[in-house]
């Protein structure tokens, strides 16, 4: 964990709202899936912004950003050899799969990226991806998508038949990214069938290093409800230990 | 000679660049050494345990920091017994901040704080704005100031901070008694209030709504407070809000301060305290000066 | 139906959009069409002459502005002479700003403008941190404020607006206190006290040395400070302080104000009222909703 | 007067601290020497700057800018086809010279980029021209250069002479730009030869249109000491009414 000064190698736009930016950061490899970077482009005042790892190859790390404010627009704007700050890697990553997992990754959106190097880091494990958007341009590929708006694949939330696949299907773990009433409707359906559901959770970060306790979730733990920090503790919960509903 | 040294009330410290209570933690570490630093100030402690306010806690506005974290800490005892330790092998002083509820309820902490030898000092914090009834409501008030800093005073021979709020009509007020009370020195500012709301929604960015408010934004607003309780007080300052560089730093110093605590900015660059102390020293060495040449030195004022 | 019509207390509005005291004058004519605007608000109007402060009297800071111009103004009788009569043949209500340093001083002034058909009502302003003992001292005492509004009140049949301080602890107490002495509305916020010091040498930025502090950087708190006085107030609130955009309307809309001074972003724009009023028009357009369907309805706090 | 789109046309470095900046604006013919444009680089969130009207030929007003702060960077780094805010013309203009009338300019440092436009629309006009600046990067052509570290021309200030000039020289009227100092020494030193000194004064400035008085100046009037604004009620005052001291 160090403030590097990356170096951005490719920044190419996937279509309206998503870009991959490749950036070259000095001890990279080192970085495991589900841990993310927070970002800084330089000369800009803007605090950091937390971007998970999308894929690393040779050092070079491959951040998948949707547009969502002023911040995610400015990283899609950066150009080939401008530095850019990256604090990292932070957080903790999903915990490897066994080999006789079967693993059912859920994903909304942006909360694509961090099973793409997830999957390329495990080339082994057993995984059935799920993945859902709002349309067509929130959607990559996996073994089923859905969108909400029908423009492709299953019309419907990534919901839409979990409680039908896990009442056929034998699953051992979920993983999950996404919007948060996304991830809390997986843990209300799953947990019956699933003991094992990490969920990676966003929250809005200051230090990203676990000192200051901005991006806090309530949790369940044998002392009674107590706040977690996401950048240190997380960003992986297990799906029953969060309280949804704060 | 070393050109950065400077004092508080009753401590040398080897630079005037330390850090605020709540902005900083000893994951620092990872990023510098930590024993660069001109003193090191915990996050504050309070005598039971706290788990903080509910989430959102952050919020960035166009120019500063929204925050509402409620003074999350395990508890004085926890704190006493777990995590004082690790800060025992640094050499930069520790200043331990904590704050309560009730006079009686301070003095117990300072009792219980005072056994510790390699706590150097104390920043009292008297002026959170994101716990009820709990230091803020102290921080507004000059007569409970004065008998809180009276009591607590008597109770220690060690560095006596008491942090202060800007959210005051008068803040020299207060700060004179904190120092008729007998405290060694002053900790300003604390965060403005603030709040946010997302105008496409109308939901407040903040669960708790109003938050504290910090960073570059604030900085007019401390420098103003600095010069004025350094007009009215003998005993020196520890200045904050809104500094990013070392030239923030000369602003506060030429305005009274003695020693300077970087807050929000690190939030940017978690080395930054180490960066400025550096560019501090090259500042004073090229005009060879030191602190004490500059020092509530503004001029220009009619 | 218009749907951004608005009022106060006593006043109907085209629009919520009005201009801060102070940053605005009938040179403004040059740039648009000043009927437009939902009011016209005057440069603070004193007894007698002021020739203003010294200067510098103005620095931009990071994100906000710093001004101590000192009222500089011809005093009532010049302007009752010569200056009222540029503003009768605007159709946009004309509300005129006044501070005294006594409360019979501001009941004189009271009784001279009432004898002007074409003012519809007075922004009294009691919170001018650039002149000593004038504005200030009142608006950061309860029972003054009270005082002078039920004095003023029994004077006026006119929209009588209290413009209120931020640099106090408790906002919401002097603002009820106007309400209590029968203000038909109160504004917020006038100017945050700030200073700047150049780090190079040491000297003031601003010749009086504090300064009011206007701007972006301010939004937060004057957000919060709105906020708190909608929940304690039933009269209606003139909300000011940073505002830049229709957004940032919104956010002032949704903490409870009825209607909007923009200030310190003119300077950077001298069109932006009006710019303000097309955008806040389109977006209410668009979504198909009028004022009081957004109005002091922040949600998600808890 | 309008807050006029410029288009920039051009944007010359002269030297390390110098560069001309062309733009076109909309009517700018109709502004007069001794006028100036508050601008504001688009999107920039700092308020505006006021600069000197140097030179305007076709509807192109071209400004003189010395780099001293943030801002004026920002305006040398404009490039061509960029959009810039110009508001103006503003304030009153330089006293057109009457045609037997002997002018002498005294300016320093960047307090050279009013009269160039002066001379060049008052051809006919019977003017000397001392300019005195810090170094040679300070110094444009005129009838007697003045530099402080002698780098060029006579060493010294403009002012260096000035008494001995006008003990043996006939000078009618004075025009000067420049530090306040300058500003200052000259009419201490000329007022008992020359009535007429018109000084063109620099102050912050927020509003740039009369209605702040933030840009306040001390002068003396038949009603006593009064502030009058530098950016409506000048930018050009007499050497005489001004109160140099506060
Ligand atoms: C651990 C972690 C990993 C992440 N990984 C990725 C990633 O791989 N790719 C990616 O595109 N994004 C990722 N994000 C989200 C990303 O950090 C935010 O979208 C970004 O900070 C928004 O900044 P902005 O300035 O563009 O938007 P803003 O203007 O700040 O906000 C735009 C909108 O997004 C919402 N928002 C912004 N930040 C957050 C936040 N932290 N939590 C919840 N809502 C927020 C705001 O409420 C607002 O509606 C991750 C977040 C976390 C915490
Ligand atoms: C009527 C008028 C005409 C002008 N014409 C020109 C011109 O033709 N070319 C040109 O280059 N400049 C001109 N100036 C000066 C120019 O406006 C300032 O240099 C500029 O605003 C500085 O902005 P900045 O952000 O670069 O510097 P800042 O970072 O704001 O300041 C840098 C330094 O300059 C000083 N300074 C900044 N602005 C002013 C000011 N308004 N008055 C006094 N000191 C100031 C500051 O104290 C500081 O030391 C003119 C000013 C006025 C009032
Ligand atoms: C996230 C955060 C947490 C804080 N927690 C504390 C705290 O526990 N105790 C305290 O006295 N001040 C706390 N503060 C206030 C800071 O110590 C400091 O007074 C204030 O932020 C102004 O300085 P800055 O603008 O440099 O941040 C906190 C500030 C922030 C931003
Ligand atoms: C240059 C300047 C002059 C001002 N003069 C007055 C004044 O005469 N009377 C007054 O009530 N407020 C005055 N104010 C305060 C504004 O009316 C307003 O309350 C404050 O600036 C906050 O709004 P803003 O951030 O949009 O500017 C002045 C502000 C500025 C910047
Ligand atoms: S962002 Fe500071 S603790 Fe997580
Ligand atoms: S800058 Fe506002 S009056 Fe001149």
């Amino acid at each position: 964990m160090k403030d590097h000064i990356g170096i951005v190698v490719n920044n190419k736009k996937i279509n309206e709202l998503y870009n991959v930016i490749s950036v070259q950061i000095e001890n990279a490899n080192l970085g495991t899936p589900g841990q993310f970077y927070e970002l800084k482009v330089k000369y800009s005042q803007r605090m950091r912004i937390p971007i998970s790892i999308y894929n690393i190859t040779d050092n070079v790390v491959e951040f998948m950003v949707k547009i969502v404010g002023d911040g995610t627009k400015e990283l899609t704007q950066l150009k080939e050899k401008d530095t850019i700050m990256a604090l990292g890697p932070l957080g903790n990553p999903f915990t490897p799969p066994q080999a006789d997992q079967n693993c059912l990754i859920l994903s909304g959106g942006v909360g694509y990226a961090p099973f793409y190097y997830f999957k390329k880091h495990y080339p082994k494990a057993n995984i059935t991806w799920f993945h859902g958007g709002a349309n067509r341009n929130e959607v990559f590929e996996a073994d089923r998508i859905f969108t909400n708006d029908g423009s492709i694949g299953i019309k419907g939330f990534v919901t839409a038949d979990l409680h039908e696949y896990l009442q056929n299907n034998k699953v051992d773990r979920i993983l999950t990214c996404g919007p948060r009433i996304m991830m809390k409707n997986i843990a209300n359906i799953a947990l019956p069938f699933v003991k094992d559901i990490e969920c990676s959770l966003e929250e809005y970060m200051a230090c990203g290093i676990g000192v200051c306790y901005g991006c806090a979730v309530k949790v369940k733990t044998a002392k009674g409800l107590v706040y977690k920090t996401v950048c240190k503790d997380g960003a992986i919960f297990q799906g029953s230990e969060v309280i949804w509903d704060e | 000679m070393n050109r950065l040294a400077t004092k508080l009330g009753k401590i040398n410290f080897n630079n005037p660049i330390t850090v605020a209570s709540g902005t900083f933690g000893l994951e620092c570490a990872n990023f510098y050494n930590i024993n660069k630093l001109g003193a090191i100030v915990t996050k504050t402690i309070t005598p039971e345990e706290k788990i903080g306010n509910p989430t959102p806690r952050i919020y960035e506005t166009e120019c500063g920091l929204l925050n509402s974290i409620g003074l999350q800490n395990p508890g004085i005892d926890e704190f006493l017994k777990y995590h004082v330790k690790e800060y025992k092998n640094f050499s930069a002083p520790l200043l331990v901040s904590f704050s309560a509820s009730t006079i009686d309820e301070f003095a117990e902490m300072l009792i219980k704080l005072e056994k510790i030898d390699y706590i150097k000092g104390y920043e009292v914090n008297v002026s959170c704005p994101n716990v009820e009834n709990e230091g803020l409501a102290f921080g507004i008030d000059a007569k409970i100031v004065y008998e809180l800093t009276k009591r607590l005073s008597k109770l220690t021979e060690k560095e006596l901070i008491i942090k202060l709020s800007p959210n005051v009509t008068d803040i020299v007020s207060i700060a004179k008694a904190a120092e008729e009370g007998g405290a060694s020195s002053v900790a300003l500012i604390n965060t403005l209030l603030g709040m946010a709301i997302d105008w496409k929604t109308g939901k407040s960015m903040i669960k708790r709504g109003v938050a504290g408010y910090s960073g570059t934004a604030v900085k007019p607003v401390a420098l103003q407070m600095v010069y004025k309780v350094y007009q009215a007080l003998s005993i020196p300052i520890l200045a904050m809000g809104g500094i990013q560089n070392y030239k923030d730093c000369l602003e506060f110093i030429y305005a009274g301060a003695s020693m300077l605590s970087i807050g929000t900015a690190q939030f940017c660059d978690p080395c930054l305290p180490i960066k400025i102390i550096n560019d501090l020293h090259n500042h004073f060495t090229q005009n060879n000066i030191n602190i004490s040449d500059i020092k509530g030195k503004v001029w220009g004022i009619d």
